[in-house]
């Protein structure tokens, strides 16, 4: 890959990021409610006092000038404080992040896993009941309501049986010096093996919740592209060179059938990342999407701001990731 | 052993004087201590403080325990809280900001060392709740604060409470552990001495079922803010039971005085009658609530016991309604807050039934409180609402909630007779003619009928049966130095 | 009936090849007979939709699913490759009979590099490779293969994918792959329909050249009756799934018997006569769901009367000559 | 002149529209007949709700809280799934919900496809700027998680059935519209569209006239997925407290209401769950049907 | 330059004069905004052709030398970059939108694929009578008049007129494509490669049947074909292209008894015969080069046999040799 083309793609970014700037600044504006009355409410507080804060939070100055000092300061890394936290966005960011990624990475994971192999057996035994059976049970995972199904899910397994844990996403008795701040990863790079056990176990029921419907939708992916791919000349080919079945499969198959797949799951990584409040705010698992949902409820700005370009950064780094995967797994496309 | 807090939401901030949140400020409370705390009875008592006085109208003397050490091993003394103080009340005192907290010190002139352990707070007016007011506050290290500053403060603790900080899984959990060198707590609060449980976990679960859930499995040993709806089936449980203890928040459907039909003071008293409030109390909250008959709590200063009582009297409603002009009733909305809605809904359908027809309209917070504030649009007709009361003195929940203009009054109520009282009782040094003057404002507005006077719901736990020792508190702090495990 | 020649090498009798579709059973080969000597290249014409592909696609077991063969029998080297189970059909299939598909420019894995594709096939069938150094030993046979076909530098290019490739190159890189293993029977599938041609010249002259060298049989499936006549030994003309007349090239296009071949050859305009009036074909070819049992061009033939209705066979025309019309020796004058 | 025969599959067939074909496989399929069944059904009962209902769904009775489905313990016959919290009886409820979910999948769904055909038509025919400046909008607003968009947009025009299918319409257009303006690439390259170029055909009648017909089918299965999606979106926006205005019944607000009482009262949110489960579910298979009849590709 | 071929009357009905068209692949505002070089095809690079009334020019080339591009520059379904097309003394491409428009009734195209020409959503009457509607020519039953007649003149059926194109074979479509360019009553038809698709059978009714509608209606073709025979069969005169430029032209019979240029000559020994024999088969190495990277000077030097080092340097105009034909070569002057 040319380091033109990556240039090409990060300068991409910069509309992307300047539009998105430009409307989660507006919707900040135009959006009724003080921060500071939220802040205040039901307490003792003076006018003066609320006039000070609304300074600190440069809440007194005009909205130009404030987008302009965000976006200036953006450039630089730097989101200014959380009103609510007091504390610096980026910081109160980098404390929830981890969770979302890991969450994230292990419903995509599991979406996968589920995806790829019922995907590919569906289409090679097109027509047959594992087909059919796979196929409604693609369909029963788009349309479970995540929120809904996160309950259900937790009452057998969590409150009846006590299997897995109710909530929250660290075991109390573990202590893993963070490395990369995902807990599964971290424990395994540390060697605790039990503390490893622990962090899935929590893990288990919000990714399974959040990994389903992604995970009907590239089993479809899948099987659609699969069966296309099945068609091909090159398929018919390698079976003309006398190839196992194996081999036709796995190595002309499957790699040509990948590629829509992958591009399919950097956009449902993509609303996976900005659709797993719901099942944070189940779970209580301590992510960036509830963080924001609440920082939207409270006014809180600099964190909503500094998200959402967070999210709209991601998705393009996913797509780009899969246009570089896919370019691996499609060697006709260039980037 | 481990004691395992079900809680809401987590800290913002570790920094005492950073946060305007009551649930930061309950973790906050186990790792630092207080010039003065409040006992069960919700009694004003010394904690880091051995006694004070009031000197004169304006200056309070604070005589400092010298035993006290914190989590670092440092000695605190008058210095740490005169540093304290000044942190919070000076303006960019915090390196370059303002403490948000500022407003609940009170008119605080300087903070005076007199000695390395008396302490004097000078103000600019006579500010009479300054003692109830101070338990909010927890004192820090002086040392370790210019050593760490704010943004170290933020996420760092160094208090005098009896547990340390070990580890804040943001979002997640705050673990906390003993502090064995602990000076023992409030001697008017016993037992005295180190905590008896090794280590203390505050465990954050938002959603309401999940925290029974974890109860139920044994996760944690107190479920904060348990929903009603679930005390029965852990009264039901072998290994949990409930504990109540009133609250501080007063709730109330606050009527806009200022517009039609509610600039009738006859419809907001037939409003008042209207409401089977009974009814939703043993219904809804599951008798989980005090009916009030006005804005303060019974365990509050100045608590007026014999206010009149809106009798459930659809009869009276509908005459009342008749004679301000409306014979048919009226359509009226009720603007309420998400999580308030299902309750809302049971008002409103109830009024709906006497006549009153209610719209329930639910809002997001911010927006809401917007539309109901004293400087807005003055547009709605009814607002479910509640506003707390920690201090449990009418000073913070009476004036800022019914005084002309006041930041809380949504009600939009102004009778200056009540401002005057108000006004007066605010700086009275006189404890019992205080109280007179807001027995009597709380009669007037009782008269006026701002609002529809609602109740004081309780604060349910549901806590584990190995749990000993620990007992719900009216502020709904949850204080665990006593708390043992069997 | 056409007379088995000792040394033939494939044998097809009566082969029925059918697909279940929508509109009903589509019998797509229907019996179709014919024979491949060894060292001979079989020329295959007929128009679009007559049956080509699928009759060769079942001679190697690739009928694609739902597909079937319905009978008869297909003998290489006198084994019923019908009876075979899928691995004996797979080792037969790439190492003794190799097939190029009808369009270079998909068949080949847009995914995998030229070297992969044509290794694959060596170590798949273990052609007398040496055990040590298998691999090297592929890959430098492939370079081989390669050169031979006519890519320039082959070395650097065999790490190259498809797309790199001109369509004419990639035709000659499939000619590669199946000549890898150095089958006895090449199946070329329109090896240049898709190619302009100059480079379908290229292309042929290609084949030509290997089957001289490699002594191989060739099938050579078309649909233009000008690359059958300079390069196929014998030629077959396949109308609606049926054989309709076979013989030696130049007997078959000088003296045509069925009305059918009479009809393609006076459809081609022809260079050396461009005076000589195009003669169409009324009328167009029949669907196979409803093909009933008589002669298929009869709709659309000039001599046909109420007895080509009945059911046709191939009758022997001439020397080593066959056409499926009851008046093809009327013709033969 | 030639004397073509008319072929068996002309004759059966006679003059049919691709469409109409598409429609005779839909119809084949039983499987996406029975939920094309169930989604009228459904739709029926929405429409004639109050016939339907058994009880006001707003007629709140506290003394009837959280009363248990006729079968079990406690329950009424003509309380068939119990009551919620506030007395209400939960069946009418999820009938009178029905309205709210499907006016605002349908409503949403169709405004979106509206925008999204036109601007899809519009970036895809006419290139350049126009394009660019389309693509653009759709790039940001891709970047822009779903929810947080929804819930932002909540937040700054309010609550109401209106509001929240403007505040999902803003950002649902872009996903038809990547679907048309693909397709659009596709088409514009066909010679039949050159062709109506050749003839003197002006843009519009291009656009609309020539392109759009044959784009139909992919748009109305992408529809009907998103209508899917949609509806489980409302009911995630009623979940976080932002959906319809009470009494009004949601399927979304149920189950969220509902969820306090999962222990102890499944049935609350349990029974609006499973309706959103089945219509959604009926609307998907549905859809797979007419994908299957529609695209070639799928079918064979 | 001199004069392309000379026409058979004094003022052709179609010339063209210099006529290129470049296609910019990449080229968006951001590879400009990063310096990217804009890469450039030059489909078509400075042809002349004229075509007198009445007359059949055929058009030959390999795939992708810019046959068709030609054809729709001439007809301005392509902006050509430069150069001049006068049709019937107006200069078409200095008209307006609605000028444009009117001539359009004048001058049709038809298409290579009888698939993709037809919009499968439409029916035959749709299809045949919506160059009437764009011209407001024709309503109702007046249309419907001329629909019916025009199908019955290229041998359709009115009875199909409510059938959809799917329903029909591909000679059958090819008929409907013609009768769409033929209702307008044109005076000039492009046919681009209108036979290429179908089998031998069909083409040759095809061929017949233009022929036929040539006779009848006086028509004029631009008929583009990569077959020599069939372009032998239907031209009165051809062009020759290789690489965007035309190489040889002239009458149809004097070039192919006698080719001029080498990459005629190597054209007309490829095509195989029926009858066998013909010219010894002139090899020609290598592929037609990237009109992205086309050789210098002579476009043909790198696959001609008799290339000389001018060749590479030097690019050969067309100049005519007598006989009414002209070729590209530098052999040609020595010659
Ligand atoms: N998978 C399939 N399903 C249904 N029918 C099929 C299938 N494959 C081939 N056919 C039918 O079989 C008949 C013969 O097809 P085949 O591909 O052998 O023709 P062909 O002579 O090779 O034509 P072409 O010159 O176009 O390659 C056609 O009518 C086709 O419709
Ligand atoms: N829209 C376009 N953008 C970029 N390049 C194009 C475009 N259209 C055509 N070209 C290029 O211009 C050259 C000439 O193409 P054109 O289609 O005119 O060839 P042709 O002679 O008609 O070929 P064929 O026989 O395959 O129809 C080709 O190299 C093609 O890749
Ligand atoms: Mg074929
Ligand atoms: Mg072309």
């Amino acid at each position: 890959m040319k380091a033109s083309a990556v240039a090409y793609r990060l300068l991409q970014l910069v509309p992307v990021l300047l539009g998105v700037s430009v409307i989660v600044f507006l919707m900040m504006w135009l959006t009724p409610g003080d921060p500071v009355e939220v802040m205040l409410a039901g307490q003792q507080a003076t006018a003066e006092q609320a006039a000070s804060l609304r300074h600190d939070m440069g809440l007194d100055q005009p909205p130009l000038q404030r987008f302009a000092v965000f976006l200036g300061n953006a450039l630089t890394g730097n989101f200014g404080l959380s009103f609510f936290h007091r504390r610096p966005v980026a910081d109160v960011i980098a404390e929830r992040l981890p969770a979302t990624i890991e969450l994230t990475l292990a419903a995509l994971v599991i979406a996968l896993l589920i995806a790829i192999p019922l995907g590919v057996v569906a289409a090679v035994k097109r027509g047959s009941l594992f087909d059919r059976l796979a196929t409604v049970g693609s369909l029963f995972g788009v349309s479970l309501p995540g929120f809904w199904f996160g309950i259900l899910l937790l009452i057998p397994f969590s409150v009846n049986l006590k299997l897995l844990p109710v909530s929250g996403r660290s075991s109390l008795s573990c202590e893993v010096a963070p490395i990369t701040h995902l807990l599964v990863l971290d424990s395994l790079l540390r060697g605790q093996l039990a503390c490893a056990g622990e962090a899935l176990r929590f893990l288990t029921l919000p990714a399974i919740t959040l990994a389903l419907p992604t995970a009907a939708v590239l089993m479809r992916v899948m099987r659609a592209s699969m069966l296309e791919v099945l068609r091909s000349d090159y398929v018919a080919f390698a079976e003309a060179k006398g190839l196992s079945p194996r081999r036709v499969l796995l190595r002309h198959a499957l790699k040509n059938a990948l590629a829509p797949t992958v591009t399919v799951a950097a956009i449902e990584t993509g609303s996976l990342l900005g659709g797993n409040m719901v099942v944070e705010t189940v779970f209580g698992w301590p992510g960036l999407g509830r963080l924001v949902v609440e920082s939207i409820f409270v006014r809180n700005y600099p964190l909503v701001q500094a998200a959402v370009l967070l999210y709209a950064v991601t998705y393009v780094l996913l797509n780009f990731a899969a246009d570089i995967l896919y370019t691996r797994l499609n060697p006709k496309v260039e980037l | 052993k481990d004691l395992t807090v079900g809680f809401t939401l987590d800290a913002l901030n570790l920094d005492p004087a950073n946060h305007r949140v009551r649930q930061t400020e309950t973790i906050l409370r186990n790792m630092y201590d207080g010039v003065l705390t409040r006992d069960s009875q919700m009694k004003v008592v010394p904690e880091l403080a051995e006694s004070w006085t009031q000197v004169d109208p304006t200056t309070w003397e604070f005589k400092i325990r010298k035993d006290v050490l914190f989590h670092d091993g440092t000695k605190m003394t008058g210095e740490d809280i005169k540093f304290t103080f000044d942190r919070l009340t000076r303006d960019g005192a915090m390196d370059g900001q303002t403490s948000p907290r500022k407003d609940l010190v009170g008119p605080v002139k300087e903070i005076v060392l007199v000695d390395p352990y008396t302490v004097r707070f000078v103000l600019k007016e006579p500010w009479p709740i300054l003692p109830a007011m101070l338990p909010f506050q927890e004192v820090v290290s002086k040392a370790f604060v210019e050593k760490v500053g704010t943004a170290g403060l933020a996420t760092q603790v160094n208090g005098t409470g009896p547990f340390k900080l070990v580890e804040w899984r943001k979002g997640d959990s705050i673990i906390m552990e003993r502090f064995d060198k602990y000076y023992g707590g409030s001697p008017a609060i016993p037992p005295v001495g180190k905590a008896c449980v090794d280590r203390v976990i505050f465990k954050m679960i938002p959603e309401n079922a999940s925290r029974t859930a974890a109860l139920l499995a044994g996760e944690v040993d107190i479920a904060a803010e348990l929903p009603a709806s679930d005390m029965k089936r852990i009264e039901a449980s072998q290994n949990a039971k409930v504990m109540k203890v009133n609250g501080t928040r007063t709730f109330f459907v606050a009527l806009n005085t200022t517009k039609k039909p509610f600039d009738d003071p006859r419809v907001r008293k037939a409003a008042n009658h209207a409401l089977d409030k009974k009814l939703v109390i043993d219904r809804v909250l599951l008798g989980t609530a005090v009916p009030l008959n006005g804005v303060m709590s019974p365990d509050a200063f100045g608590y007026n016991p014999d206010l009149p009582e809106y009798k459930y009297d659809p009869a009276q409603a509908k005459k009342l309604l008749a004679d301000a002009g409306y014979p048919n009733g009226i359509d009226v909305t009720l603007d309420v807050e998400g999580p308030f809605k299902e309750i809302a809904e049971a008002v409103g359908s109830l009024l709906t039934k006497a006549n009153i027809r209610t719209t329930v309209t639910v809002g997001e917070g911010s927006t809401i409180r917007a539309k109901w504030a004293p400087k807005g649009e003055k547009k709605g007709d009814m607002y479910f609402t509640s506003w707390g009361n920690g201090s449990l003195d009418p000073a913070d929940i009476f004036v800022p909630t019914l005084r002309t203009g006041d930041r809380g009054n949504s009600a939009f109520y102004s009778n200056p007779e009540v401002d005057k009282l108000l006004d007066a009782a605010n700086t009275e040094l006189d404890q019992a003619k205080r109280a007179a003057m807001y027995k009597s404002a709380q009669a007037m507005v009782n008269a006026d009928a701002p609002w529809i006077f609602l109740w004081l719901p309780q604060d349910i736990y549901g806590v584990s049966k190995r749990l000993s020792g620990w007992q719900p508190s009216a502020d709904s702090k949850i204080n665990l130095h006593d708390a043992c495990v069997n | 009936m056409i007379e088995t020649a000792p040394e033939t090498l494939l044998s097809i009798k009566e082969l029925r090849t059918c697909f279940p579709t929508r509109a009903g059973l589509v019998t797509a080969v229907d019996g179709v007979s014919l024979d491949v000597r060894a060292g001979e290249c079989l020329g295959v014409v007929g128009e679009s939709g007559s049956g080509k592909s699928v009759t060769f696609s079942s001679v190697i077991g690739l009928v694609r699913r739902p597909g079937y063969i319905a009978g008869g029998s297909v003998t290489f080297r006198g084994r019923e490759l019908t009876a075979l189970s899928p691995a004996e059909l797979r080792a037969v299939r790439g190492r003794e009979i190799a097939m190029t598909m009808q369009d270079a420019l998909t068949a080949l894995n847009p995914a995998l590099t030229i070297e992969e594709q044509i290794v694959e096939v060596l170590l798949a069938h273990a052609v007398d490779l040496p055990r040590a150094g298998r691999k090297a030993e592929a890959r430098r046979r492939a370079v081989d293969m390669l050169r031979l076909v006519g890519i320039a530098s082959p070395e650097t290019r065999i790490g190259d994918y498809p797309h790199q490739f001109s369509g004419g190159m990639r035709q000659r890189i499939m000619i590669a792959i199946a000549l890898a293993c150095r089958p006895m029977l090449l199946i070329a599938d329109e090896p240049t329909t898709a190619l302009d041609v100059t480079i379908q010249a290229q292309v042929l002259e290609l084949i030509a050249d290997l089957r001289r060298q490699l002594g191989m049989s060739v099938v050579l499936i078309t649909h233009d009756l000008g690359v059958v006549a300079e390069y196929a030994d014998r030629l077959a003309v396949m109308y609606a799934g049926q054989v309709v007349e076979t013989g030696p090239t130049r007997a078959v296009l000088d003296s045509p018997r069925h009305p059918y071949t009479r009809g393609l050859l006076g459809s081609i305009p022809r260079l050396s006569d461009l005076d000589a009036p195009i003669r169409p074909i009324e009328g167009q070819a029949p669907e196979l769901v409803s093909a009933g049992e008589g002669c298929r061009f009869a709709s659309r033939c000039p001599m046909a009367v109420g007895a080509c209705y009945a059911r046709i066979d191939l009758v022997d025309v001439g020397p080593g000559r066959a056409a499926r019309c009851i008046r093809a020796l009327e013709t033969a004058a | 002149m030639s004397a073509i025969p008319a072929s068996p599959a002309l004759r059966a067939a006679g003059p049919a529209s691709p469409g109409r074909l598409g429609l005779q496989t839909f119809l084949a399929n039983r499987m996406s007949l029975a939920s094309a069944v169930i989604v009228l059904l459904i739709l029926a009962a929405a429409v004639a709700a109050p016939l339907v209902a058994p009880h006001d769904p707003n007629e709140t009775d506290l003394l009837r809280r959280l009363q248990p489905p006729a079968w079990l313990e406690g329950g009424e016959w003509s309380y068939l799934f119990g009551c919620d919290a506030l007395g209400r009886d939960i069946l009418s409820r999820i009938v009178f919900g029905a309205r709210v979910s499907i006016f605002i999948g349908v409503a949403v769904v169709a405004l979106a496809t509206a925008i999204g055909i036109a601007l899809g038509l519009a970036a895809g025919y006419l290139r350049g700027w126009t394009d660019i400046a389309i693509s653009r909008v759709v790039d940001v607003l891709l970047g822009f998680p779903y929810l947080i968009f929804a819930i932002a947009l909540m937040a700054m025009m309010g609550p109401g059935l209106q509001n929240i299918v403007l505040a999902l319409v803003y950002k649902e257009w872009v996903i038809p519209c990547r679907v048309v303006r693909g397709e659009t690439l596709a088409m514009r390259q066909t010679e039949f569209v050159e062709a109506a170029r050749a003839v003197g055909a002006t843009r519009g009648r291009i656009m609309f006239g020539e392109i759009l017909p044959n784009i139909l089918s992919p748009v109305i299965v992408v529809a009907t997925i998103r209508m899917a999606h949609v509806i489980i979106l409302e009911a995630s926006l009623s979940f976080l407290g932002l959906g319809v205005q009470p009494p009004t019944a949601s399927w979304g607000s149920m189950v969220a209401d509902g969820r306090a009482f999962i222990l102890d009262a499944w049935w609350v949110s349990t029974f609006p769950g499973l309706a959103i489960l089945v219509l959604v579910l009926a609307i998907n298979v549905a859809s797979q049907g007419l994908r299957d009849a529609f695209d070639p590709k799928i079918n064979d | 330059m001199t004069p392309a071929a000379t026409a058979p009357s004094a003022a052709p009905l179609l010339d063209v004069r210099g006529l290129g068209m470049r296609f910019s692949v990449k080229g968006g505002p951001f590879d400009r905004l990063l310096g990217r070089p804009r890469r450039e095809v030059a489909a078509v690079d400075g042809v002349d052709l004229s075509v007198a009334a009445g007359e059949t020019l055929g058009l030959i080339g390999e795939s992708g030398c810019g046959k068709s591009t030609l054809a729709r520059a001439i007809l301005r379904l392509h902006e050509p970059t430069v150069g001049k097309v006068t049709f019937d003394g107006t200069d078409v491409t200095a008209l307006g939108r609605d000028e444009l428009t009117a001539l359009r009734r004048r001058m049709q195209i038809v298409f290579q694929d009888p698939y993709a020409s037809l919009n499968p959503r439409k029916s035959v009457e749709q299809i045949i009578a919506l160059p009437l509607r764009v011209h407001g020519l024709a309503k109702g039953r007046a249309a419907r008049d001329r629909v019916v007649e025009t199908m019955e003149a290229v041998g359709l059926r009115s009875a199909w007129l409510s059938r959809y194109p799917h329903q029909f074979s591909g000679g059958q479509r090819q008929r409907i494509g013609i009768a769409r360019a033929l209702v307008l009553n044109p005076d000039f038809v492009v046919c681009d490669e209108p036979v290429s698709a179908l089998d031998v059978s069909v083409q040759a009714q095809i061929i017949d049947l233009l022929a036929k509608l040539k006779r009848e209606l006086g028509l004029t073709y631009l008929f583009i074909s990569h077959d020599l025979a069939v372009i032998g069969h239907v031209s009165d005169r051809l062009a020759v292209m290789y690489l965007g430029s035309v190489v040889e032209t002239g009458p149809t019979r004097a070039v192919l008894a006698r080719p001029r240029h080498p990459y005629t000559q190597a054209l007309l020994s490829a095509v195989p015969r029926v009858e066998g024999g013909g010219a010894a088969r002139i090899r020609l190495a290598g592929d037609l080069p990237s009109p992205l990277d086309p050789p210098s000077g002579c476009r043909f030097h790198t696959r001609c046999p008799l290339a000389m080092p001018r060749c590479k340097t030097e690019r050969p105009v067309l100049r005519p040799l007598g006989d009414g034909t002209s070729a590209a070569c530098h052999l040609t002057e020595t010659a």
